[in-house]
């Protein structure tokens, strides 16, 4: 038994399938070749006036985890104003727009044509409870993206000279032990400063206890992930977030891999100036000439909307700075288990104040110069610049000058001034959207059978009604397909299907075992073997979906 | 006349919850449409009708039967009127914004917690936190008017931001603990431990307090020309306090251990 | 039976590094002797050991009504109760992560508000945590920065019996595990409450410990002071800090000084409003000393699981405990659903509770469904009773450990007769849906 | 037109409009009550050369007053918003604040808000407290002898009227000086309007511009009785002196109200008493938009109404 969508203007990017009118075919949950005559048994989806789009892919969003968890209990007015849709079994009595629950989560995600999700935040010692959160998401395919960078065993390795090869040794261990998909740097060496009181840390200051500086933190790891051969680049969250003149940094930053590939998350939030009476202007021009100009560098934007949402990060350095304007007034720190750390502030971002107006027309500037979509990647940072329910108004912004020319003129008029949007006339095409929302993503995380529609890749299909008005039309698609099966329709969702969680799993030295027993038992206070997430703790023993290392 | 009058069918045996039952969400509806608007009782929806005899009222007042397990009564009412005969359960007038919500008998918790504005009067004793805070909010109360004619429970004015709270009988232990601001007026005694963390604020006392939470200071006796102004401007407050207001005081200034500036008036 | 000749298969064995999930500091190198069904402690706690403890007798078969039964029909009767009620509630919630999630499910299907045995401590926590936030830490952070650990309340190892060798180990005098970053390896520990037990003090050797003896009613007023003290607010002239305020005004500089000050107090054995006052003075301290300093809270509680069971309620409803879901949506009242208040309306208690023989509240209004430990004492026979295993004694299990961050695989002892609450919920489950 | 043997001419008051507002002090006893007032109300004669133009409106019984207390009404005017925003905290806080006992409240409800406790309160450093009773916010500051209460704001007009005005034409002084005492007392029953000079009366009436430069107003010279021969003069020869009032009000029927009835009492004194005519004071109708015909005003009720239309320039 087969399924064939038929009559639809297929775009898959990844093959090089741009607005052809293709047929799909599937059997058993992956897609076939096309060119066999229809059977008898196939089951034919009738697309025609309908895009058709591989499974959405969102590689940076915080879903799961202790501090999305901390952002729910500060939440409880977004959750009760955003119930989930009273909807029979499809219902999880949950909801929440900024920190939905686990239930909302998929549902609103696949209700948007998205079957895969990152959370690119989780902090070894969390590591278990995020993967327990992620297994109660319906609907998506997630993975995680360990933290490291701030680890006082990494530290210490590095600043006793320990060799490279004991770092690769370590990461690849850790990746497994908590059965995450990449890595990620949160303001490397800066929270670990935070810890032993330093409030600042630039990308070439020396930090406390260890003296390492960051940039030899970044590269050190860039080159672990590198030689063991993790798909994705380091996934940096940088120095200095959000503190105006950080586009320096970032610059310094880029200049700073070593040829080493990058992923720079959240840019936005590093692209600031300090020209204007206000001292805070835009770097994005900057800062997307940067990007243009190196070929190893990829980013994700984190695109801030403008209402009430709340920032969830391990950077509690930056957080501890940011949280005198808490929209409500109440705040979450946490320092982790010589891991990392966490800050949770709620924040309502308004248009009418020029830092936020600015703000948004910076992401959007940013996603509008950088020329190479496939080094793109559509994001909100969900929930720190906004919900990822405003995915489909993003989407619109990109591909709507005039929509986005009529926000323009709504926002902060001091801000207009300092934004260059207006002039920029660029427009995201269909196969442009494919890409930073679905191939791309796919590319990047090693995810060889995702964000693609050809022969061997999972089903995981959308067919969004074409129509003008790109907000409406991304927003509620006529059909999503997870593996095959049907799970949305017109927009509404039909089934729950439990999805899988992607890991890698590089080979460690042995050795490494016998040392992390020792510093566990010494340091943390807590067995490694306790540490370590058997493969049978993920989705209810399903166990993870393995992503290949290429060393 | 366009209100509706809900008479129970039976006293309940379990909580309903009929927050969003207000004269504004059953305007214009037929009565069958209003006897098929989902409640919760306990966990589960059911129709209003199940519960109530729907019947169109003598006023524009939403007419409501009264039962202790009845919760959420007025919550979120923005405008209009309800009037409750009998008593109610918990939640009445949570969050109203407005309008007017009049029970003939004794409130339950959360009487009142996080009104924003509109008066609510109970004929009788009123539960636990009194204009006290939602789960999860730093502000209680904020605005309107609240007169309870009996007791009031525990912890009356709990984290109270505004408004006016008038209680004619005693109030229990912990009465304006973490108050914020607002005036809170007590005929009858006042329990133990009231004013613990109270920041801004006042506390109207008619009988002196056997002890207040540690952390205030005794400011002596004064004149008070602003009791003089509100006795005047809220005649209810006048009336509370037997319609003599003199404006002599003894003032108590704190909560000191928070740094707190309210004060808690013993009237004279 | 094959379990039979599997459990004599593994008879006599010595388990180390056991992890512990009864009073939520996630003790993970405890030592017991398996022989058959039988466990007996070696390395435990005293309250470990004693709920560690298990003899070789065949487990108590499922009750309906009193009479023995098998978990199909118990289960079947469990589903029967839970349809004819509209207003259930759910006590205890002793139980790992799937457990909890199972028992979320039944009240999702049928309608019910749950709410954890242990939960009061939490409640009062969130009074200040849910409403205003504050900055905390883990265990590991305690052990290697903390230099000045202030503890309110009663002396913590009456609940927590090895909370000093957990946060602070070099004091045991294993050298291996000095702290990291504390200068001379000494930290200072003021316990502003009651007296320290000789336990306590054996284990707090090596440190400088301060004792400030307060009355357990004045913990509240003296956390409050303390921080008024370090805010700059004259405060010591009150005459209710009469005797204590010399000692509280002499710990203001100290604390300034120190690179990484913890506050830690048990909500759970102090009365509410005394627990969220120090709550909101423990905080409001790191506030004040984190503008030039490093500091950061630690609350004690965790029992059974009930930090797991907080962390699923969010991230499934949205909600903490305390709150009613069903007909698709989720109402959450800490007051109106704390058990005992609950029990007043509710028409059905399911009581779950599986570290520990904890028999459920009384309850005459309706069917008593529990899913407990097969030692429990009923006051009065339950409508269902399904006996089940321990999480990390006959099964595996997730549980939260106290700081919420670190969770914990308990893994089975011996092998499991009795079906996990997970299972038993899914059993009650099934025979829902077939009735659906 | 002749009342009384006062001939009315046929002139008319040019008068401008003026933001303001009214405010009610108190105090413990009427003594204070009016010394606050007064002192607040002082340098209050033209916006000319005092920012402002103020006068004590009338007592107030203690059960006409906020708080129960003997008081006084006052009404203070400026030329705009942004003015009477800045004059009002300034005066109560220098003059009412400071003055035993006293208290300052809003005495109009709606329009433009006027700071008075919203300005006031930071005197209290931080030690301010504020209540917010129905709609209204009062601001209780600690002071030396207690507490300072007043309101947070006022409200205020922007249809006020300025410059209201007439001009007694007598034999003599004494005759003048009578007939504007009259006048003033009669004037005084009217509310919502006020008579800003010294005890009402102006004797240097002004016209615009001076000979010298930067003087934007000078002596009325065809007023100026000594001046007769010298000047134009608007003066008949029998008239020796010459007395004006000016009037504030809330609102141009207030100011025609305050009018008729001074000029009403102008008139009842008569010819007998030494009045000879009642003028006005304008600037040929070009700088104010509001005109009181002297005629129209005292003309029966159906030609009154006329005035007040005719007078919307």
């Amino acid at each position: 038994m087969t399924t064939r969508i038929t009559g639809g203007r297929v775009f898959d990017p990844a093959n090089g399938v741009v607005d052809a009118p293709r047929d799909i075919v599937i059997s058993d949950g992956r897609i076939i070749a096309a060119d066999g005559p229809s059977g008898a048994n196939d089951e034919i989806i009738d697309a025609s006036g309908c895009v058709v789009l591989a499974g959405g892919i969102d590689l940076h969003t915080h879903i799961a985890g202790g501090k999305v968890n901390l952002g729910r209990l500060l939440m409880n007015d977004d959750r009760a104003r955003f119930p989930e849709p009273f909807g029979g079994m499809m219902c999880g009595c949950g909801g929440g727009r900024a920190a939905p629950t686990t239930h909302a989560t998929g549902c609103r995600y696949s209700q948007m044509g998205y079957t895969a999700a990152f959370e690119p935040a989780v902090v070894g010692a969390n590591a278990r409870h995020a993967h327990l959160e992620m297994g109660d998401i319906p609907n998506l395919d997630t993975g995680g993206f360990l933290v490291l960078g701030n680890d006082d065993f990494l530290l210490r390795m590095i600043a006793e000279g320990d060799g490279q090869q004991a770092v690769n040794d370590y990461v690849a261990w850790m990746l497994k032990a908590t059965q995450c998909c990449a890595i990620k740097i949160v303001n490397p060496g800066g929270i670990n400063a935070f810890k032993f009181n330093g409030r600042a840390l630039d990308l070439d200051e020396t930090g406390p206890h260890y003296g390492l500086t960051p940039r030899r933190i970044l590269n050190t790891l860039q080159r672990a992930v590198t030689e063991l051969g993790v798909p994705h680049p380091i996934h940096l969250h940088g120095c200095n977030l959000g503190v105006p003149g950080n586009v320096k940094t970032t610059l310094a930053t880029i200049g700073a891999t070593e040829g080493f590939p990058l992923h720079l998350t959240h840019i936005q939030f590093h692209s600031y100036g300090t020209e204007g009476d206000r001292r805070f202007s835009s770097g994005a021009v900057e800062i997307a000439e940067a990007v243009n100009a190196n070929p190893h560098i990829s980013i994700d934007v984190g695109q801030i909307m403008f209402g009430q949402t709340v920032t969830a990060s391990a950077d509690l350095m930056s957080q501890y700075r940011n949280h005198g304007i808490a929209d409500p007034k109440k705040w979450i720190g946490m320092d982790i288990e010589m891991d990392a750390a966490c800050g949770v502030v709620p924040f309502n971002y308004r248009d009418t104040s020029f830092v936020n107006a600015l703000q948004w027309a910076i992401g959007l500037e940013l996603f509008l110069l950088v020329e190479d979509p496939w080094r793109v990647y559509l994001t909100t940072d969900h929930p720190n610049g906004g919900p990822f329910t405003s995915y489909p108004h993003l989407i619109r912004l990109l591909m709507d000058k005039p929509f986005r020319d009529a926000h323009l003129e709504r926002i902060h008029k001091a801000a207009r001034a300092h934004t260059r949007l207006a002039e920029i006339s660029r427009e995201y095409t269909l196969e442009e959207i494919a890409v930073v929302t679905r191939a791309a993503p796919a590319r990047t995380l090693g995810l060889k059978d995702r964000g693609h529609l050809g022969p061997g890749a999972r089903a995981d299909v959308v067919l969004y009604v074409e129509q003008p008005d790109r907000e409406a039309m991304f927003a509620a698609p006529r059909l999503v397909l997870k593996d095959g099966d049907i799970v949305v329709r017109d927009g509404e969702v039909v089934a729950l299907k439990k999805g899988r969680t992607f890991a890698v799993h590089p080979p460690s030295d042995p050795l490494m075992d016998k040392r992390l027993e020792r510093w566990f038992d010494e340091a943390v206070g807590l067995k490694s073997s306790h540490f370590q997430i058997a493969d049978g703790e993920i989705r209810d023993g399903e166990g993870p979906e393995l992503v290949e290392t290429q060393p | 006349m366009s209100g509706y009058r809900l008479k129970l069918r039976a006293p309940l045996d379990a909580r309903l919850d009929l927050t969003g039952i207000t004269p504004a969400a059953l305007a214009g509806l037929s009565s069958d449409a209003v006897a098929r608007k989902d409640v919760f009782l306990g966990a589960q929806r059911v129709a209003l009708g199940e519960l109530f005899e729907v019947s169109s009222g003598a006023s524009d007042a939403l007419v409501v039967s009264g039962d202790p397990r009845l919760d959420g009564v007025g919550a979120d009412l923005g405008a209009g009127e309800i009037l409750v005969e009998g008593p109610v359960g918990a939640d009445a007038g949570a969050r109203m914004t407005g309008g007017r919500l009049v029970v003939r008998g004794d409130a339950g918790d959360g009487l009142a917690a996080g009104l924003v504005a509109g008066r609510i009067e109970v004929a009788g004793d009123a539960g636990a936190g009194l204009g006290s805070a939602l789960p999860g909010e730093r502000l209680g109360m904020r605005g309107g008017v609240v007169q309870v004619g009996g007791n009031a429970g525990l912890r009356l004015a709990e984290r109270l931001r505004g408004g006016l709270v008038l209680v004619a009988g005693d109030a229990g232990a912990g009465a304006a603990t973490d108050l914020i601001a607002g005036t809170v007026a007590i005929a009858g005694r006042l329990g133990p431990d009231a004013g613990r963390g109270m920041r801004r604020g006042s506390l109207l006392l008619a009988q002196a307090p056997a002890s207040l939470a540690p952390g205030f200071a005794d400011t002596g006796s004064h004149d008070l020309v602003a009791l003089l102004l509100m006795a005047r401007r809220v005649p209810e407050l006048a009336a509370l306090f037997g319609g003599g207001v003199s404006g002599r005081a003894q003032r108590f200034a704190g909560n000191r251990l928070v740094g707190g500036e309210g004060e808690i008036l013993l009237l004279q | 039976m094959t379990s039979d000749d599997e459990s004599r298969d593994d008879a006599d064995r010595i388990v180390t590094d056991v992890v512990c999930g009864f009073c939520g500091l996630g003790c993970d190198d405890l030592e017991v002797a398996v022989s058959g069904r039988a466990i007996r402690p070696i390395k435990a706690c005293a309250e470990a050991a004693r709920l560690l403890a298990r003899p070789d007798q065949p487990p108590p078969a499922p009750r309906v009504g009193g009479q023995e039964t098998t978990l199909a029909e118990a289960a079947a009767a469990a589903g029967r109760h839970l349809r004819g009620s509209r207003a259930a509630a759910f006590s205890g919630l002793g139980a790992d992560l799937d457990g909890l999630r199972r028992v979320f499910d039944i009240a999702m299907t049928c309608g019910a508000s749950f709410d954890h045995e242990a939960s009061g401590g939490l409640f009062a926590n969130l009074e200040r945590l849910g409403r205003r936030g504050w900055i905390a830490t883990t265990v590991a952070e305690v052990r290697n920065r903390c230099d000045l650990l202030v503890v309110f309340g009663p002396d913590p190892t009456l609940s927590f019996g090895h909370v000093f060798e957990r946060l602070l180990p070099s004091a045991a005098g294993d050298a291996d595990a000095a702290p990291l970053f504390v200068a001379g390896r000494r930290r200072r520990v003021v316990i502003i409450g009651g007296a320290l037990s000789e336990a306590a003090r054996r284990a707090l050797a090596g440190q400088e410990v301060v004792e400030i003896p307060v009355p357990t009613d004045q913990v509240a007023l003296a956390a409050q002071a303390l921080t008024a003290l370090l805010a700059g607010r004259a405060v010591a002239d009150l005459p209710e800090l009469d005797g204590i305020a010399p000692a509280l005004v002499a710990l203001v500089e100290p604390l300034k000084a120190a690179a990484y000050s913890v506050f830690v107090w048990n909500a759970g054995v102090l009365s509410t409003r005394d627990a969220a006052t120090v709550a909101e003075a423990a905080a409001g301290a790191v506030d004040v000393l984190s503008v030039t300093t490093r500091a950061a809270v630690f609350p004690l509680g965790g029992r059974d699981n009930i930090t797991g069971a907080h962390q699923a309620a969010l991230w499934r409803f949205g909600y903490p405990l305390r709150t009613s879901v069903g007909g698709g949506t989720a109402r959450h009242a800490p007051d109106r659903y704390a058990t005992a208040t609950a029990l007043k309306d509710a028409d059905l208690l399911l009581h779950v509770s599986a570290f520990r023989p904890g028999a459920p509240a009384d309850f005459e209004r309706g069917p008593v469904i529990a899913l407990a430990h097969p030692d429990t004492v009923f006051t009065r026979e339950p409508d269902v009773f399904i006996p089940v295993g321990t999480p990390g004694v006959d099964h595996f299990g997730h549980v939260f450990r106290m700081d919420s961050v670190v969770c914990l695989p308990l893994a089975p002892l011996r092998n499991a007769e009795l079906p996990s609450v997970a299972a038993a919920a899914e059993a009650i489950l099934d025979s829902l849906r077939r009735a659906a | 037109m002749k009342i009384n043997g006062v001939e009315i001419r046929d002139s008319f008051a040019e008068a401008f409009p003026m933001a303001g507002t009214r405010l009610i002090i108190t105090a413990d006893t009427p003594r204070w009550a009016r010394t606050a007032a007064t002192s607040m109300t002082g340098f209050a004669t033209s916006v000319i050369g005092c920012g402002c133009e103020a006068a004590i409106e009338r007592e107030l019984a203690p059960s006409e007053t906020p708080d129960g207390r003997p008081g006084i009404s006052v009404l203070i005017f400026a030329m705009s918003l942004k003015d009477l925003k800045k004059i009002v905290p300034l005066r109560v806080g220098q003059c009412v604040l400071t003055s035993p006992t006293s208290a300052c409240y809003a005495g109009l409800q709606g329009g433009p808000a006027i700071p008075i406790g919203r300005a006031l309160r930071y005197f209290g450093d931080g030690h301010q407290v504020s209540k917010k009773i129905e709609d209204q916010r009062i601001w209780r500051v600690p002071v030396m002898e207690g507490e300072f209460v007043c309101d947070e704001i006022s409200g205020s007009v922007t249809s006020a009227v300025g410059g209201g005005n007439f001009l007694i034409l007598a034999r003599d002084r004494p005759a003048a000086l009578a007939a504007a005492e009259a006048a003033v007392d009669a004037m005084a029953q009217v509310e919502g309007a006020v008579l800003p000079f010294p005890g009402g009366v102006v004797r240097s009436g002004s016209k615009v511009g001076s000979k010298y430069a930067g003087l934007i107003a000078s002596s009325n010279d065809a007023y100026c009785p000594t001046l007769r021969g010298l000047v134009p003069s608007a003066l008949p020869p029998e008239v020796g002196s010459v007395m004006e009032i000016v009037i504030d009000g809330l609102g141009e029927a207030e100011v025609a109200a305050s009018m008729r009835a001074g000029i009403a009492a102008v008139c009842e004194l008569g010819a007998d008493a030494g009045v000879v005519a009642v003028d006005a004071g304008n600037y040929g109708g070009n700088l104010g938009p509001f005109h009181f015909k002297l005629r129209a005003l005292m003309a029966p009720a159906g030609l009154a109404k006329e005035t007040l239309e005719g007078g919307q320039a």
